[in-house]
């Protein structure tokens, strides 16, 4: 297993040099130069412009700190690869660099504020997926061809071909505008996020339709995931010589079904774990959740770059890592892995 | 993760402490039908099966694939799904008593403990996720209220019993670190677990090679023999048949075409089904290499099963009578039945009948008379 | 019900500050995420929403006045070549009990141009005619020569050459003072600065979220009525107006398109700029132009027939009519009525007359000319180039539309690579002279029209060197004229508020200049 | 083997490794490779039938897939028609698959869903541009089809529409267009009812005598292979363990491990079955990764010794026409190990 | 053992391909035909809309500065089904003509991705060894973006606009399809046909062409349905954010967007756009799972 991990790590460095440098390439072909940006519509003097590309490593610079120039006079920018490599050895030390935009603000400062909120926001939606997901799924395929099932298979497939962010805005009409118009004041939810001391509601119920809306579509992915593999499962030979031993339906699903049918519906949501770390830049921009993934979206349309690099840094290693950790607890799950049997029989 | 403990069936249900009634046999089966109901039609997997079985015998049932040889011993056991599958007819009786009647928590019972079963493909047939400790233990833990201890202590009795070395060190193992012969010796002592009157074994060595298949042939004939039970042996090879069984059965298109004691089915077969399954078997034979005389044809689909016998279409004897008329089942005074229209008839068989069997012989001095319809 | 009881809606009792007793309420503001709130880096409006009332400059822009008059300091003096202010500080002490000395405010100009910091300031050319403000900026010295502190209570300022209008440039929000921690800890300053203004930090900026501010008790002026104010971080007007219709927000933006309706249901104050209960919609008149900036370069746009049949035939009372629903001003030259009333202004081509340019456009044929309209995506400019498009069309013109993002917008303007470009400009100070000079003086920073006219050159450097009021006003009206048939710009609207108070709100004036006098606002109690 | 005549495939000390996955199993096993086929040689002659039995894993499809070049040998000679397939070129490769063919095991998989019967019987002709005249073809194909016992009428149907024999037929017919000297059966009736299992038989009994083909005959088992072969070689964990003629193999098998397979193998003859003897091997044939030292079959043999686990021992003729690779063959069966059938 | 099991079924009478063995399974699929029928009711009204829905409904873009005040914003009626936008225009005649926007990035975007799919695939799959190592390792890096932020950097990168919108999205829609196409063909490699057509001497091009491409095809056309309909929510995803279409040009995104102001006052600007992505996503989704089963050769007489 140690080797196994090893081995996923060691994999997990050439992707990390491919997502940087593709983002590297896109800053530098991108349209806009975020220098020039920093002063908004106004011109920058020559010479802040120079001390701003200085402070950020864009111009190549003596010992000291002064930047080089070239015989015209111009200064020296600094190649892409030096900038790339820069970047990557200030990664290894923990340094993301400082803003463009948000004045002076590090990178690492930025993301630490933002993070918590998309994590909170991620568990609250991976647990609503679990637990629908998985239940829905369940009764579907456990009460097959019944209205349930139809259902189930209905409200998936509508979920998975919605919007989510028309769905996150279908909410808020109806749990923020229409029930509080219905209640008269009585009984509704908040639209939008508020963790400020000022806030409204406690923090808890700011989290139920940003939730809600992240989780709608793994949520139906989940269940129909589920649903499948608990039909195949139940399909299988094994689960015919757990009849045959005597056990009843109840107890064969759940002792003998559901253990193999959850191995798939597992990696599926932590995967989705990861994705949701990745932000939900649509959920967080209906429900003004002050998280990554709006925050990296911003970065991107304000070429932001230290911020994007960051926070896509960020958000791979974490991606792989709780891959990483999916696959490593699938173990507890599937002895075949545990004891790297190919995973070709049963 | 287990069950909640001792939530058994009713005790009441103590089946196989009870004596065989006056009269019955252990298990009868009675022209038994069950048909799956699907959208390409009514499939009559299972169209009319009747055979006896008694402690300590084997029944060995053989034909080809799809003739439904596992429907029979599924609806036995009471594992076919329904809906698509429906009894269309007929009756299983084990110890007197009829299984189709029995409710769900009572059959729930007789499963594992009464009559077990094992599968074809022990690659498959035991669950990945768990220890084949807790699998040994499931049944007895089920049916015998053990707890986890002597569960697990008696499953590594079982283990050393079908001859797994290391049995304590193995049940602690998971089924893919076992290879298929001992997947299938697992298998075996799971089903013996409960000490069960009968064990239905579907086609259990069809996966193994024919060394492993020896030695899983082996085994369940010692353990038949230490434990008295009753074996019902599926498979589509004559040879094992020939190894194992006191009876025979024949199936063809969804019933048998013949059903008698081995001696009779393999030294007096009278149906021509049989008579072609054994021309088109290649045996060692002396010096001389025999041509194969295979069957022509292929097997009928069980939605449109021909009318008359269905055996007809292949039938190289096949007169107009046969495509038309349904024969009835004529039965010999051994016991021994057959499907088809000339079975009574010794001249038939005399002419045709494969060289090997004592047919010939046997017919000259008829011990049949002549049978009705059941 | 989700709503809990127990965090109640009235919020002063969870305010953090430490007199409870004076219960002022806080009062909910609605910003975007500002860029920054440290007063060496305050370019936007959102952050200097904030920053402006955590710190007080020398002076300030009376509106009603139509005057400078003191804030931080007590009085100034101006030497007779205008090139010498003397400013004689009020006692104040900042946030953190430090004082309040010309010291502080030599540091806080000086933060400007420093180039050690952490990110160079961006507002630094606001100072740029500061004596030694170049040598600082280039390193070359460690302080500005031109500030000077003679004493704690004395601030001496020295230009390089004579401006008339410097202590507009001395009201800026961003030439504050700061104390020695802006310094010492300049990261924990960057998200809390401590200043010398009548409300402190409460806590720190939480980026996308609220910036939380408290009354600061020690304040020098007059003590703001307000507890607090929560400014509450919003991605949208559309998310805050929404927050707002649900009670959450006590001041935001009134939709486009739901202007009116805001009116009707809210009420419309009576001066336009002060939020009353029950007169709670703001319509008054900013300081600021919505224009199309004319890329006077471009091979087509180089045309002026074509420059004036476009601007003829934008019909600016539709769209503040249908989206502004007729707040906002059509546009008929560069000084909004709030700088400027004189109607002598008004530029010929600004008027609708699409026979007129149909018929220059059939004169100089150039029906069927294709040009392009660049914008930056969101902020609802969508709606009214569409509007622009249609009303180009109808009088034959083939229009293409270039929604960009704002980065990639704006270097297209820099690059001079676009036809027509929206943009709009709001007043550093509100003088005539910088509607002026920054868009039309041909090396100026935002002349993106790359308008180069030796003549208006010549008679902007005449007008800004006059240091009579007046004659300096008539001035810049001729330089007015003498641009409109130039057209480099096309005037589309003068901005007015959209803003709306909630009821909770007593009293809160939005300036023209669109800042917050959230320091004599109050709540209803 | 003395035979005067040229063989028509002569393969010669093949061998066949597959690297195993780096990663767990690497960690477990000192050898990082399988060895699937060692040291194997054998003739073929034309017209002749080779049967290779084994058990599952003994590296009988690796073998024929190797004689194909449908992989690559590691090391050893496969000389067909006087060249070395091993060595052959893309070009002479093509050349070379004219005269030799291969049958399947499933009739499912070896049938493309997406074509014809026709297609699928004419595709050898088209890719050896043999009969580019398309109506000359398609007669011709028609016949084949007729020739296997199918409805000619049938030829664009698709193989879903087939049972498994009639598939079988249809490989057999594309096996056959091209006429070629040697087709390598492999398990071409082990997916097959017993009842269709003998029409196959002998429609390839019945096309050897029509064509003078050669097969060689994979299968594992015993009584097909004796059924259909001339020659027979039984392989176990990669080795050749015996070879010789099929009447010599079943009366006087040499190898133990032979008799135990050919012991092992029921009769469908009851009292036959109760009073043959038999040797049960005991547990299951070691894992390829990792084979047992000297002689692969010591670990389950009832005679074996120590030499027997230190010395591989050589194939080699113990009697003419008779090769074992045990220490203790000789030309008189051990006594007592030997079966009657 | 058991593949015998379907050597029962009796041939029958009439020859049939599997395509339209496929089709008439497919048409039994209620669900998967009201995807087709409502995929191609959309695909005529959008192609169809020029002849007349400016005439009826009026013109998707064109205002009217004259009369624009009066129309602004109309609720629907029986002149204006969905009532009218903010600028006076019929938002019938805008979803009518934003279809357009959304099917071709769904189909055009997807036939990017699967053409680049496809060949890297193959690539992939069929040459295995360097080739397959380089190339999945380029789609394990692609896959690691997070997928919006990297088409909102790709548009960023390449500037607003429809075309852009599908490019980006099909660029970097490759790796999922180049997986799938390569595990398909790794599938049908397995398959003794693949070897049967190596021993008859076919060449590398005839097995890719008629026999591996055959048998992968149903795998692609299900993914590339599928794909179509996650195409047009990226694509309105983007609208929404203002990074799609350039206006006056209706998108179903930013007809969302457009109609998110009036939530609360005039809800159907929003909800009438997002319903129309619904029904064709879905179509596509049911589609797709339609011809998933119907072309599932493995599902064949069950
Ligand atoms: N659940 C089911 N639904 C429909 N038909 C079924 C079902 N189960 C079995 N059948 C059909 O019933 C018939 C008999 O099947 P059965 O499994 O008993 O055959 P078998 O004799 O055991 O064959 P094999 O030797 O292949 O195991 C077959 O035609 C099969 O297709
Ligand atoms: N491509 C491969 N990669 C790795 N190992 C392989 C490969 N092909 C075969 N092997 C291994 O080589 C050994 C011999 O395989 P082969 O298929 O030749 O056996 P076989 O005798 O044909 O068995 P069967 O009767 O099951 O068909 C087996 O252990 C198998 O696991
Ligand atoms: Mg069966
Ligand atoms: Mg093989």
């Amino acid at each position: 297993m140690g080797k196994y991990i090893l081995k996923r790590v060691i994999q997990f460095i050439p992707v990390f040099l491919g997502v940087t440098l593709i983002l590297f390439v896109m800053e530098n072909v991108v349209p806009g130069d975020p220098i020039k940006l920093m002063a908004g519509e106004k011109k920058l003097d020559a010479q802040t412009e120079l001390n701003l590309r200085v402070a950020h490593h864009l111009v190549e610079t003596d010992e000291n700190g002064n930047a080089l120039y070239d015989e015209a006079g111009n200064p020296i920018a600094t190649p892409m690869w030096k900038r790339y490599v820069l970047y990557v050895g200030g990664l290894l030390q923990g340094d993301l660099g400082v803003s463009y935009q948000r004045a002076g603000q590090s990178v690492s400062d930025i993301l630490m504020s933002k993070y918590p909120y998309t994590i909170k926001l991620s568990i609250v939606a991976i647990i609503i997926e679990t637990v629908v997901g998985i239940g829905a799924g369940m009764i579907s395929a456990i009460k097959r061809y019944s209205f349930w099932d139809v259902l189930v298979t209905l409200v998936t497939s509508v979920l998975v071909a919605m919007p989510a962010f028309w769905l996150g805005m279908l909410l808020q009409l109806f749990f923020g505008i229409f029930l509080k118009d219905a209640t008269g004041g009585g009984f509704y939810l908040p639209i939008s996020a508020d963790f400020s001391p000022y806030a409204e509601f406690q923090g808890w119920a700011y989290y139920i339709l940003p939730a809600i809306t992240l989780a709608s579509v793994s949520t139906a992915y989940a269940a129909r995931i589920m649903r499948s593999q608990l039909l195949e499962v139940m399909n299988q030979d094994y689960i015919r010589t757990a009849r045959a031993k005597g056990l009843s339906r109840r107890d064969v699903i759940w002792h003998h079904a559901l253990k193999n049918a959850l191995i798939p519906v597992v990696t599926y949501i932590g995967n989705d774990f990861g994705a949701m770390m990745a932000g939900a830049i649509l959920t967080e921009t209906v429900f003004n959740w002050p998280g990554v993934g709006y925050e990296t979206y911003r970065a991107i349309s304000s070429r932001d770059w230290p911020i994007v690099l960051g926070s896509v840094t960020v958000i791979v290693v974490l991606v792989m890592v709780i891959n990483l950790i999916v696959d490593v607890s699938y173990a507890f799950l599937d002895p075949r892995i545990r004891y790297g049997a190919p995973k070709d029989q049963g | 993760m287990f069950r909640k403990k001792n939530k058994g069936p009713e005790p009441a249900l103590e089946l196989k402490s009870q004596p065989v009634p006056e009269g019955s046999h252990l298990l009868e089966v009675d022209d038994l039908k069950m048909y799956f109901h699907t959208q390409d039609g009514v499939v009559k997997a299972v169209d009319g099966v009747s055979y006896t079985l008694d402690r300590g015998e084997t029944l060995g049932v053989v034909g080809e694939s799809g003739s439904g040889k596992s429907v029979t011993s599924l609806t036995v056991m009471g594992l076919v799904d329904m809906p698509p599958g429906r009894i269309e007819g007929g009756d299983v009786r084990y110890r007197g008593r009829s299984l189709l009647s029995m409710s769900d928590a009572e059959m729930q019972h007789i499963r594992g403990n009464d009559i077990a079963m094992i599968f074809q493909d022990p690659m498959t047939s035991l669950n990945p996720v768990y220890t084949i400790g807790r699998q040994l233990g499931e049944g007895l833990r089920l049916h015998r209220g053990y707890t986890k201890a002597q569960a697990l202590a008696r499953a590594v009795e079982l283990l050393d019993l079908v001859g797994i070395p290391n049995p304590d060190q193995r049940v602690k193992d998971y089924p893919h670190q076992f290879s298929g012969g001992m997947r299938q010796r697992v298998m075996i002592a799971m089903a013996l677990a409960c000490d069960p009157d009968i064990l239905i074994a579907d086609e259990p060595t069809t996966a193994l090679d024919v060394t492993i298949q020896a030695q899983i042939i082996e085994l369940m004939k010692e353990m038949q023999q230490k434990n008295g039970n009753a074996i019902i042996m599926i498979t589509h090879d004559l040879g094992v048949v020939a190894d194992v069984a006191d009876k025979i059965m024949v199936m063809y298109a969804g019933h048998p075409v013949e059903f008698g004691s081995a001696e009779e089915i393999f030294y007096h077969p009278t149906h021509p089904y049989t008579w072609g399954l054994m021309r088109s078997i290649p045996k060692p034979e002396g010096d001389e290499k025999r041509p194969l005389t295979p069957i022509e044809g292929n097997p009928p689909s069980l939605v449109n099963v021909p009318s008359g016998c269905s055996f007809s279409p292949r039938c190289p004897y096949a007169t107009e009578r046969c495509r038309t008329e349904v024969p009835e089942i004529y039965t010999f005074a051994s016991g021994h039945y057959t499907r088809c229209h000339y079975s009574m008839d010794p001249e038939f068989a005399h002419a045709h009948a494969p060289a090997n069997s004592r047919t010939a012989a046997a017919a000259a001095s008829p011990v049949a008379q002549e049978g009705g319809e059941r | 019900a989700c709503k809990n009881a127990s965090t109640s809606t009235d919020s002063s009792t969870t305010t953090g500050g430490t007199d409870q007793a004076a219960s002022g309420g806080t009062l909910k503001f609605y910003i975007n995420d500002p860029v920054a709130i440290d007063p060496y880096n305050v370019q936007e409006s959102e952050g200097t929403q904030v920053e402006h009332i955590l710190f007080d400059s020398l002076v300030n822009y009376d509106w009603d006045k139509e005057d400078y008059v003191a804030k931080a300091c007590e009085k100034w003096e101006v030497s007779d070549d205008g090139t010498e202010f003397t400013f004689t500080l009020k006692d104040a002490t900042f946030h953190n009990g430090d004082k309040v000395d010309s010291a502080s405010f030599k540091r806080g100009w000086e933060r400007l141009a420093d180039p050690k910091m952490t990110t160079p300031g961006e507002i630094g050319y606001h100072i740029s005619p500061v004596a030694g403000y170049d040598d600082m900026v280039s390193g070359a010295a460690t302080e500005i020569s031109g500030l000077t502190c003679p004493d704690d209570k004395t601030f001496v300022v020295k230009l390089s050459y004579p401006m008339a209008d410097f202590l507009a440039v001395c009201a800026h929000p961003g030439l504050a003072p700061v104390p020695q921690a802006a310094l010492d800890d300049a990261d924990a300053f960057l998200l809390a600065p401590i200043g010398n203004g009548p409300f402190q930090m409460d806590g720190k900026w939480e980026s996308g979220q609220y910036i939380n501010v408290k009354r600061f008790d020690d304040y020098y002026g007059d003590a703001p009525k307000l507890d607090a104010v929560n400014f509450s971080i919003q991605k949208d007007p559309d998310t805050a107006f929404r927050e707002f219709e649900a009670g959450n927000i006590d001041f935001c933006q009134l939709l486009t398109g739901r202007i009116k309706e805001g009116l009707e249901k809210y009420g419309e104050s009576e001066d336009g700029y002060t939020v009353t209960p029950g007169k709670q919609g703001l319509i008054g008149a900013e300081s600021s132009i919505y224009y199309l900036c004319v890329n006077v370069d471009d091979p087509v746009m180089s045309d002026i027939n074509l420059r004036h049949a476009i601007s003829l035939a934008i019909n600016r009372q539709n769209i503040v009519d249908t989206l502004f629903e007729g707040v906002r001003k059509p546009a008929d030259c560069v000084f909004p009525p709030i700088i400027d009333e004189d109607s002598s202004n008004v530029w010929e081509y600004c008027a609708y007359d699409v026979d007129k340019a149909k018929q220059i456009l059939a004169d100089n044929g150039l029906e069927g000319t294709e040009v392009t309209l660049s914008y930056n995506s969101g902020g609802g400019h969508e709606d009214i180039m569409s509007i622009v498009q249609g009303d180009l069309e109808a009088v034959g013109l083939t229009v293409t539309q270039n929604s960009q993002e704002w980065a990639a917008y704006l270097s297209g303007l820099t690059d001079g690579n676009f036809q027509i470009a929206r943009l709009g400009w709001i007043a550093d100070y509100p003088t005539m002279d910088n509607f002026i000079y920054p868009n039309f003086y041909s090396t100026a920073d935002n002349n993106y029209s790359r308008y180069n006219s030796p003549e208006v050159d010549a008679a902007i450097n005449k007008a800004r060197a006059i240091v009579d009021e007046d004659e300096r006003k008539a001035a810049f009206r001729a330089i007015n004229q003498q641009i409109a048939d130039d057209l480099p710009i096309i005037p589309i609207m003068f901005y007015a508020h959209n803003h709306v108070g909630s009821e909770k709100v007593e009293s809160l004036y939005y300036s023209p200049q669109g800042l917050a006098g959230l320091a004599s606002a109050s709540l209803k109690v | 083997m003395a035979d005067e005549r040229r063989p028509l495939l002569s393969v010669q000390h093949l061998c066949k490794e597959f690297p195993v996955d780096s990663g767990l199993l690497g960690r477990r096993f000192s050898k990082s490779s399988v060895s699937a086929v060692k040291d194997v040689s054998f003739d073929i002659y034309p017209g002749e039938t080779l049967g290779l039995v084994g058990e599952s894993g003994c590296g009988k499809s690796t073998t024929g897939r190797c004689i194909m070049r449908l992989s690559r040998p590691t090391s050893g000679k496969v000389i067909f028609d006087g060249k070395d397939v091993a060595e052959m070129s893309k070009r002479e490769l093509k050349g070379m698959r004219r005269n030799m063919q291969f049958i399947f095991q499933d009739p499912y998989a070896s049938l493309n869903p997406r074509m014809t019967i026709g297609e699928i019987v004419s595709e050898p002709l088209i890719i050896h541009g043999v009969m580019t005249d398309a109506t000359e073809r398609t007669l011709y194909v028609q016949e084949l089809l007729d020739t296997v016992g199918l409805n000619p009428e049938h030829i664009n149907r698709y193989p879903h529409e087939f049972s498994g024999g009639q598939r079988q037929r249809v490989g057999i017919a594309r096996a056959f267009a091209l006429k070629p000297k040697l087709i390598i059966c492999d398990e071409p009736v082990s997916a097959l009812d017993v009842s269709i299992q003998a029409q196959v038989l002998n429609l390839l009994n019945d096309l050897q005598q029509q064509y003078g083909t050669a097969y060689l005959f994979i299968a594992h088992d015993l009584s097909v292979v004796q059924h259909i072969s001339n020659h027979i070689a039984v392989m176990y964990l990669g080795n050749l363990m015996e070879h010789s003629d099929w009447k010599t193999l079943y009366d006087r098998p040499m190898h133990p491990y032979t008799q135990s397979l050919l012991s092992a193998v029921p009769v469908p003859d009851p009292d036959l079955q109760a009073t043959r003897k038999r040797i049960i091997l005991a547990g299951d044939p070691p894992s390829p990764i990792d084979p047992p030292s000297g002689c692969r079959f010591h670990t389950r043999c009832p005679i074996a010794t120590e030499r027997c686990s230190a010395e591989h021992p050589e194939l080699r003729e113990i009697e003419p026409g008779h090769l074992c690779a045990c220490h203790y063959a000789a030309p008189n069966p051990i006594k007592g190990s030997s079966i009657e059938l | 053992m058991t593949a015998e099991n379907t050597a029962a079924a009796a041939v029958p009478a009439q020859s049939r391909t599997l395509w339209s063995d496929a089709w008439r399974r497919l048409k039994k699929n209620r669900l998967a035909v009201f995807g087709a029928i409502w995929i191609a009711f959309i695909v005529v009204v959008a192609l169809s809309a020029d002849l007349w829905v400016p005439q009826t409904l009026g013109s998707p873009t064109e205002t009217q500065s004259e009369t624009m005040t009066d129309s602004s914003r109309l609720p629907p009626s029986a002149e204006h089904p969905f009532g009218t936008d903010t600028l006076g225009r019929d938002v019938l005649s805008r979803v009518i003509y934003g279809a357009r926007v959304s099917l071709s990035v769904g189909v055009l975007a997807t036939l990017i991705s699967t053409a680049i799919g496809l060949v890297l695939g193959a690539l992939a799959a069929f040459y295995g060894g360097v080739w397959d190592t380089i190339i999945m390792r380029c789609a394990d890096v692609f896959m690691a973006f997070p997928y919006t932020l990297f088409v909102i950097a790709m548009i960023a990168v390449l500037g607003n606009g429809i075309q852009n919108v599908f490019i980006a999205i099909g660029i970097l829609g490759w790796p999922s399809i180049a997986r799938v196409f390569r595990s398909a063909i790794l599938t049908v490699k397995e398959n003794d046909y693949v070897d049967a057509a190596r021993a008859m001497g076919a060449s590398d091009a005839r097995i890719i062409v008629r026999h591996i491409f055959p048998n992968s095809v149903a795998s692609i056309v299900v993914y590339a349905t599928m794909n179509v309909g996650g195409a047009i929510l990226t694509e309105s995803a983007l609208s929404f954010l203002g990074m799609g279409v350039v206006p006056p040009d209706p998108s179903w995104g930013n007809l969302i967007q457009d109609g998110q102001t009036y939530l609360a006052t005039q809800p159907w600007l929003m909800i009438l756009p997002g319903l129309a992505i619904l029904m064709t996503v879905l179509a596509f989704t049911l589609l797709g799972d339609g011809l998933r089963d119907a072309l599932d050769v493995k599902m064949k007489d069950a």
